[in-house]
């Protein structure tokens, strides 16, 4: 246990602590350790794991739902494609930018950028359809420097380079590949209400009936772990499983 | 009546603003009829000093562009830029003029509440108010009304702020505004009577009350106790931290301000520079050696009275960033610390001050010193 | 071999381990062949006025059938249904063998529980609580109500929970418990206890006889005595109109032919013949009187007052009362199963006479 | 009408001779007022402090509304604050502009169901919407200049263009809506006394001490999990069982006071979680005395405050929410943390609206009635008592540059203080009702909004009360990592309240230079998480991916570069004699005061309590670390600045000792496979896996507390789950600061009127996170 006291200030004491105070300032006023990003013309860099607007890629979106369902703020919701697919849009009214979507898209369909810094002139605008989070946006930007902070073990230090920073990455990080199919494990309790197979945004679950029997049939190459059918089942006899 | 106007002007030419280096200008122009006589009128030194320096126009641009010098100067020590992207290349040295056009075109509002004739008229006659002191300020050898008082004029014009103040906050009517007025007046009998103290030491060792005639000493050198005091009364009179006390922003939002807006708040803001300049003006005059300064070859002669201006300005500047810089350093005192260190240690301190010019002026008149 | 191939095989043999998983479903036979499922069922039960409103069909349907009014409905079936027949397969009356008689039971038990005070032994109660302690199942399904005396299901988990006094007390109004089995056995871990009446008994039996989910989930099934139930609007305002103040019934209960009411005042008795003009149509048909299927059925009839009478038929039931006596929980004594012959015989006989 | 009165404001700067001279004036000087309304305060401090100095765009911040032109909303606008920001928006003389930075403040973000917030933008006109949570200081910056363009240019447009693409359109195998993944138990289990087996000695013999005390008083005395003794007692009795506690054991203080609502089982489950902190060996162990009594309209209850006076502004928040009053309690009479029209809102009947995953017609966000008057009621006849007694009652708040966001009714006499009367709320956004009905992962982002000053604590006492319930141990690295993050927000934190402090006492230069500190430790979080604020980064069993070797010597090169900084801080501010003669001596708590009142974290060691959860109860790796706890005995408003002060460098020393370690340890798991489950593989980066790790996360049933040492003070979560919904039946949060607003009231009292400020600043009071 560390005791703190602090003891009375002497006349000797004082006067060295204004001194100190204003040594300080006329210090400052000479060299001072000024740590302003001047932002419109100046901008911050910001690591490639930022969280900012997000992107989104409609060739790996599997329709899952899972980024509207993990969204806190319910700013996600789906919205019906023309190819009947329900793809993601985001309400920036309401996002607010965990990136649980970005975390939960298994196959890396919604992605960020570093765009962070928009003025939208009413809400009504700030929802993003689907048709505009798959091209980068434009945004106005008056930056003709960047800067870095760096922190070595002395001090703060401001890099300033004149170059206009892309706020989009090239590359997104995969996620660890965890194969998982759906698999009936209850055959014989399935109602056959075909729900699973309505779900499936991927065509994986198929049915036909022949001779007063219906056949159901997961493919499980098709399958993309998604989920859904497990969850909607009303009797709960699927199941995720390791392919 | 052309005698009248005859001496007028022999009154006139015998008490010009002396500038040899562009005596010739002046020379030139006078052979043209009107604007010679404006010239002359102009440069007439009591016009001159109300006009020019240390009156108005020196007091409008530097309500213009000192607080651009204070912002810049207090964003440097605080580790950032102050104004600087209305124009990006000058440092955003007209971002006052801005602001003052900004508040000269919001709207004024007078609440329900408030005393609406004494509300407005205050906030303009305090600001007419500060200007009268200036009148007996000099500039070197320039000045509006040169008197064997004019030390003692000033600390009375000086003395008239708070009563404003006091008014602005009645007239308010709000509850930040009445607490803020109360703490102004406590706080101006508190600094009132050392700073009164640390002025009449000067006198006492100056032996004149007549701003002309002190001469070109350094006060600071001859009596730093009074100095120091006179610096502590001044930073009190004119609310800068530590003592902030009457306006403290977080505590009772501005105290007497909170109510005004627009161009009435304008002024009042202005006020407390005006305030500061005067102060500082007479802290030049009786610490810092008024418009003297070291012979510079060439310029000082060519300059001739502008050169005592230019001493004089720099002088001021440097004591008003000094007061102005005060808020980045301390922090603010409670009022009744305050009141501790006005009624206790400045006092004293006066006094000490006091003793020590009389026992200065008692040794010189010995032949001592 | 080299590492790719190593792995190249282990991608093979993860491939074997899953296979396509495929699954066959019998599809139910349907009388109307041109029509949906539900409209079978409609046809079948529904508009014959033989449905006993046990809602097996609720609890299976994937689409919505429900209950509108007071009776079972499905209002935009022409959209909604999905055609998949699990209504007709789990419905005990659309293939309708009415069952009668004791069943298969093995000892007729008189039992007043030591430890939960209820309208007579408590016996349910302490059947399904020592289930539970045992480990047999994880949750209880018994009809609450609310300040209306309208039923509300309620899962039990703890014992304690039973200290609510609007879950022991016989309530004569139809309860949603099968909608409700459901829910439990998907939120199970360990098994579910039912209670409920002949009709939800049969209800159960056929879920379990269908799906396999239901027989590994639904542990412990317990009947209780039954000759009619209502339905609620219909019961509701008849005591209304008889002067029954809701809001201080204390308890409902049929004895000795007679209809009783009990407030915290006052009394209201009638004859329940006087109840036959709104018994429901379903309760008509029926001649099940303890729940034949049911691991075992409790009742009031056939025992002393104070005392429930249970009739034992299964395995579990009898491992349950042997787990109640070991532990002192109940007192136990003989039931008389003439009494209760006289109301089975007397529930068909009432069956025979308003199918003539 | 809104529409009106901006185009109102626009007019005048269109119209005239001077126009373009009016319009460049406008354009260079945008004041903007303080109108501080919850965490994108934070930022915006950020916005206008050294590190991106908003200043050089000519906007000044300016603390008065009348002289202000501009009001940039920050976040939340509540019920009780939307008068405010009617009121303020009136004060300001026209031309007038208004931002609204934040999802809160638009369409609600993370708090959109909330019963207690409202719109700006149907409040006051509104001319840009900056989205973020928080925005950054450079999107406020963007802001600002789009008003200036809207104003020089009449150029109100939209900074962000998007590039609409065409979508597939091949018609594939459609596909129907799925349901909600939220699921509700019915009639769900609420126990607040499960048992549970733990290794446990102490707590069997205390246990048997108990009953043996307690004979004929308790229902149950249970074990419900390591250090958590739960004690059911009959209504009648309760107050009893305290008193026995109090004076045989030492238990002395109240953690939490809670009430659960059981529509279903007609009962109010009512609670008191008490500890000691006069008791060595009863430190870490929390009693949960409870009792349950019936559900009605307006249930009464005695009040615990005579005996333990800690839990009286949770009993009228339990008042508040549930209606139950506490005969007894001083504050029954009025609302305290709500706005006076909401009733009981956490009782279970009151339903919050359900999200909606498809994108249809449906409206975007549900209908708030604003409140129709603009009256901000305080108590009545304070006036007039006060005026009979000769005393002066000032209004600090809730917008005032000294109030933060809440309000305070100052009695003074003369220059003394006679009374504080705090009236808290103002930021009250509901998050024990909102986390009822979100899934347990969603609700890691919301309870770390309380205070994102200190985002990795808010988060790290949510995830232990998860992994507590599930036994869930997690692997070292993670915990590690975990005690560096937290420690790096207990930094972060007590630097915000230097700041606000040093602003509290004039001292402006203080301000910006933490900041300038803080700056570079939100870089270090932005490297490390990719948020500057809302990390959101610790998860049940871990954290969210495992950090890389540059940022962590970046991290770690922080602790030795502070310093430079850190002395002209020191220099300028904590050894300024003026500094030291406006605290020493101020707002002294006594340490009985602060064990009675219940103050919490480095509040009460300066007052002399040797208590610190890092010590008493250790978590994640502080027991493996060499640390101190720092205590004083002046309980003064310097002693408690000092008291953190001294903390942090401790603090940094433990960043130092974390940072060398995770450098030393191969990269590897950092979140545990009992909580993944299938997806083991994801243990070094979640990404991709998220949902279908969390997503059906169900908690055993019972309640479940943890409690760990934030950077203001212990931080209290209990969640109490039924054992089969996906989501908690209720969670209760209590904050530090809530603890610690009694503190204030307390001390101030008999100080003089400047000193309120010093003390208020001294206790690093955050609004958001006491109203939660």
């Amino acid at each position: 246990m560390k005791k703190v006291t602090v003891q009375d200030q002497g006349l000797v004491e004082k006067t060295k602590c204004h001194a100190a105070a204003i040594g300080v300032a006329m210090k400052e006023s000479v060299y001072p350790l000024t740590a302003t990003v001047q932002y419109p013309r100046q901008r911050k860099k910001m690591p490639d794991n930022f969280r900012g607007y997000i992107l989104f890629d409609p060739d790996k979106c599997i329709n899952c739902w899972e980024c509207a369902f993990i969204c806190p703020a319910n700013a996600i919701r789906m919205k019906e494609a023309p190819n009947k697919k329900y793809y993601p849009t985001i309400d920036y009214g309401k996002c607010i930018f965990c990136h649980f979507c970005i975390d939960s898209c298994t196959d890396s369909a919604l992605r960020t950028t570093k765009i962070h810094d928009v003025a939208y002139k009413d809400m009504d605008e700030m929802v993003t359809l689907t048709e505009e989070m798959i091209e980068p946006p434009e945004i106005v930007r008056e930056d003709t420097k960047l800067v870095e902070y760096l922190i070595d073990d002395k001090d703060l230090q401001i890099k300033k380079t004149r170059e206009v920073d892309s706020l989009f990455m090239d590359e997104v990080p995969p996620s660890v590949e965890i194969p998982v199919v759906s698999q009936c494990i209850d055959g014989a309790s399935c109602i056959g209400c075909h729900v699973c197979e309505y779900v499936c945004g991927s065509g994986a679950i198929s049915s036909s009936i022949a001779n007063g029997v219906m056949n159901m049939a997961i493919d499980t190459d098709n399958c993309t772990g998604c989920g859904l059918c497990v969850k909607e089942c009303t009797m709960q006899i699927l199941k995720l499983v390791r392919k | 009546m052309q005698e009248v106007i005859n001496e007028l002007l022999e009154t006139m030419m015998s008490n010009q603003v002396s500038v040899p280096v562009i005596q010739p200008v002046i020379d030139m122009a006078a052979q043209v009829p009107m604007v010679g006589l404006g010239i002359s009128f102009i440069l007439w030194t009591p016009i001159f000093a109300l006009l020019i320096c240390p009156g108005l126009s020196t007091l409008g641009i530097f309500l213009l562009f000192f607080p651009w010098i204070e912002r810049k100067l207090c964003g440097r020590i605080q580790w950032r830029v102050g104004p600087r992207e209305i124009v990006p290349w000058l440092g955003g040295l007209i971002q006052l003029l801005a602001d003052t056009l900004r508040f000269l075109f919001q709207e004024v509002i007078v609440h329900k509440d408030a005393h609406r004739p004494y509300f407005l008229q205050f906030a303009f006659l305090s600001f007419a108010a500060a200007l009268l002191p200036l009148l007996f300020i000099n500039a070197g050898a320039v000045i509006a009304i040169a008197s064997p008082y004019g030390v003692q004029l000033l600390l009375a014009l000086v003395c008239l702020f708070p009563l404003f103040i006091l008014g602005l906050g009645w007239a308010s009517n709000s509850r930040f505004a009445f607490i803020g007025s109360v703490r102004e007046a406590f706080m101006y009998f508190a600094y009132e009577i050392p700073f009164i103290i640390a002025v009449l030491a000067m006198v006492i060792l100056f032996g004149t009350s007549n701003p002309m005639l002190i001469p070109d000493k350094w006060g600071i050198i001859l009596n730093p106790i009074a100095a120091f005091t006179f610096f502590v009364g001044a930073a009190m009179a004119t609310s800068r931290m530590p003592f902030e006390i009457p306006e403290a922003d977080q505590e009772v939002a501005a105290g007497p301000h909170v109510e005004y807006s627009g161009i009435a708040f304008g002024l009042i803001y202005v006020m407390c520079y005006e305030k500061a300049y005067i102060l500082s003006a007479l802290m030049v005059v009786l610490f810092l050696g008024g418009g003297g300064g070291p012979y510079i070859p060439g310029l000082t002669v060519h300059l001739g009275d502008l050169m005592g201006i230019v001493w004089f300005l720099l002088k001021v500047i440097i004591v008003m960033t000094t007061m102005f810089v005060l808020r980045t350093i301390y922090p603010r005192y409670r009022l009744d610390q305050g009141l501790t260190i006005g009624w206790g240690a400045m006092i004293a301190i006066s006094l000490v001050a006091l003793a020590w010019s009389i026992v200065f002026v008692f040794l010189q008149q010995g032949g001592v010193l | 071999m080299h590492d790719a191939d190593i792995k190249a095989c282990e991608e093979v043999i993860k491939m074997a381990t899953v296979a396509e998983s495929k699954w066959e479903i019998k599809v139910p036979d349907k009388p109307l062949k041109d029509k949906l499922y539900f409209e079978n069922l409609k046809s079948v039960v529904i508009d014959t006025e033989i449905c006993s409103r046990c809602l097996t069909c609720a609890a299976v349907c994937p689409g919505g059938i429900t209950v509108v009014g007071d009776k079972v409905d499905f209002p935009d079936y022409e959209t909604k249904c999905l055609d998949c027949g699990a209504c007709v397969r789990v419905c005990p009356r659309f293939v309708y063998e009415p069952l009668s008689g004791m069943g298969s039971s093995t000892a007729f038990i008189a039992g007043r529980s030591n430890r939960f005070a209820g309208q007579d032994g408590a016996m349910v109660t302490e059947l399904i609580v020592s289930a539970m302690e045992m480990g047999i199942i994880d949750r209880g399904l018994f009809a609450g109500r609310n300040e209306n005396w309208e039923t509300e299901m309620f899962h039990v988990r703890d014992p304690e929970q039973l200290a609510i006094t609007t879950l022991s007390g016989t309530k004569y109004t139809f309860a949603d418990v099968l909608p409700e089995l459901k829910k439990a056995v998907k939120f199970t871990q360990n098994g579910v206890g039912v209670v409920g009446t002949p009709c939800i008994v049969s209800g159960v039996r056929k879920l379990q006889q269908e799906y396999p989910i239901f027989r590994e989930k639904v542990k412990l099934v317990v009947g209780l005595f039954c000759t009619e139930n209502f339905h609620y609007s219909a019961i509701s305002q008849y005591l209304r109109d008889k002067g029954v103040d809701f809001s201080k019934l204390v308890k409902t209960d049929i004895t000795m032919g007679k209809f009783i009411a009990t407030m915290t005042d006052s009394e209201v008795k009638f004859k329940v013949k006087a109840l036959e003009e709104i018994l429901p149509s379903g309760c008509n048909v029926c001649c099940d009187f303890t729940a034949v299927e049911a691991d075992a059925s409790v009742g009031s009839v056939g025992s002393v007052p104070g005392f429930s009478t249970i009739s034992v038929r299964e395995a579990i039931a009898v491992k349950i009362l042997d787990y109640i006596k070991e532990k002192g929980y109940a007192e136990f004594g003989e039931g008389d199963p003439g009494q209760l012959g006289f109301l089975v015989g007397h529930k068909k006989k009432r069956a025979e006479n308003l199918k003539k | 009408m809104e529409k009106e009165e901006q185009d109102r404001n626009m007019h005048i700067l269109r119209t005239g001779v001077l126009s373009p001279v009016k319009r460049w004036s406008a354009k260079w000087s945008l004041w903007p007022c303080h109108f501080v309304t919850s965490c994108c305060g934070v930022e915006l401090a950020h916005a206008f402090a050294s590190g991106f100095d908003g200043e050089r765009l000519g906007t000044l911040n300016m603390g008065i509304s009348r002289q202000a032109n501009f009001i940039i909303v920050e976040g939340t606008i509540t019920r009780k604050m939307a008068r405010a920001l009617r009121i303020v928006w009136e004060q300001m003389p026209d031309p007038k502009f208004v931002n609204v930075i934040g999802a809160c403040g638009q369409r609600g973000g993370i708090f959109w169901n909330s019963y207690n917030i409202t719109r700006p933008s149907e409040i006051v006109p509104v001319d840009f919407f900056i989205p973020g949570c928080p925005v950054t200081p450079e999107g406020i910056l963007r802001g600002v200049r789009a008003v200036q363009d809207k104003i020089a240019l009449g150029k109100d447009e939209t900074t962000i263009k998007f590039k609409k693409v065409a979508l597939p359109s091949e018609v594939g195998q459609g596909s129907t809506i799925p349901t909600s993944p939220k699921r509700f138990a019915p009639t769900p289990l609420v126990k607040v006394d499960i048992p549970r087996e733990v290794d446990w000695d102490f707590g069997s013999t205390t246990v048997s001490n108990l009953k043996s005390q307690l004979e004929g008083l308790y229902k149950s005395i249970t074990i419900t999990d390591k250090n958590r003794i739960a004690i059911k007692t009959a209504p009648e009795n309760l107050m009893e069982v305290a008193r026995k506690l109090s004076d045989n054991m030492g238990i002395d203080h109240t953690k939490s006071v809670n009430v659960v609502d059981v529509p279903h089982e007609q009962k109010f489950i009512l609670e008191y979680m008490a500890s000691s902190y006069s008791n060595n060996d009863l430190m870490p162990v929390i009693i949960t005395l409870f009792t349950e009594i019936e559900r009605k309209a307006e249930p009464e209850f005695p009040s615990i405050t005579p005996l333990w006076d800690s839990a009286d502004y949770s009993e009228r928040e339990m008042h508040d929410f549930f209606g139950i009053k506490y005969e007894g309690n001083a504050g029954m009479n009025a609302k305290f943390l709500l706005a006076p029209e909401t009733q009981t809102p956490l009782r279970k009947d009151f339903k919050l609206d359900e999200e909606n995953y498809v994108f249809d017609d449906s409206p975007l966000n549900p209908k708030i009635d604003l409140p129709t008057s603009l009256e901000m009621p305080a108590p009545t006849d304070l006036y007039d008592e006060a005026e009979a007694s000769d005393e002066f009652i000032i209004l600090v708040g809730p917008h005032h540059t000294g109030s933060g966001h809440l309000r305070w009714i100052l009695r003074i006499k003369g220059d003394i203080i006679v009374d504080v009367t705090p009236d808290p709320g103002y930021v009250h956004r509901s998050m024990e009702k909102i986390a009822e009905n979100r899934l347990y992962i969603q609700n890691v982002p919301l309870f770390e909004r309380a205070n994102i000053t200190d985002p990795f604590n808010m988060n790290l006492g949510y995830v232990h009360a998860i992994e507590k319930a599930l036994s869930i141990e997690v692997p070292e690295r993670a915990k590690y990592i975990r005690t560096m993050l937290a420690e790096l927000s207990r930094i972060g934190a007590f630097f915000y309240d230097s700041g606000i402090f040093s602003l509290f006492t004039g001292h402006s230069t203080g301000f910006m230079y933490v900041w300038a500190i803080r700056e570079m430790i939100l870089e270090a979080t932005v490297r490390l998480t990719g948020s500057r604020c809302t990390p959101s980064f610790i998860i049940p069993g871990g954290v969210r991916r495992d950090i890389s070797k540059d940022v962590l010597d970046m991290t770690g090169n922080f602790t030795t570069a502070v310093n430079k900084r850190l002395k002209k801080f020191e220099d300028i501010f904590i050894n300024n004699p003026v500094f030291i003669a406006r605290t020493k001596g101020v707002g002294v708590v006594t340490k009985q005061e602060a064990i009675k009142y219940g103050l919490v974290g480095p509040f009460l060691r300066a007052s002399g309590v040797d208590y610190d959860i890092r010590k008493v109860e250790p978590y994640e790796v502080y027991d493996k670390l060499n640390w101190e706890v720092t205590t004083g005995d002046a309980g003064d408003c310097l002693g408690r600045y000092m008291g953190r002060y001294e903390e942090i460098k401790q603090s940094l020393s433990i960043l130092k000792q974390t940072v060398d370690a995770l450098k030393r340890m191969p990269r590897g798991d950092v979140i545990s496979g009992e909580v993944l489950g299938e997806y083991k593989e994801a243990s070094e980066d979640i990404k991709g896996h998220l949902y279908h790790a969390y997503g059906n996360l169900v908690l055993p049933k019972g309640e479940w507390t943890s409690v760990i040492e934030s950077a203001r003070g212990t931080l209290l979560y209990s969640i109490i789950s039924d054992g089969d919904s996906n989501v908690p039946y209720r969670v209760r949060i209590v904050t530090p600061c809530w603890m610690n607003l009694r503190g204030i009231v307390e001390a101030s009292k008999g100080e003089r009127v400047a000193d309120f400020w010093t003390i208020y600043g001294s206790f690093g009071y955050f609004p958001p996170e006491a109203d939660r």
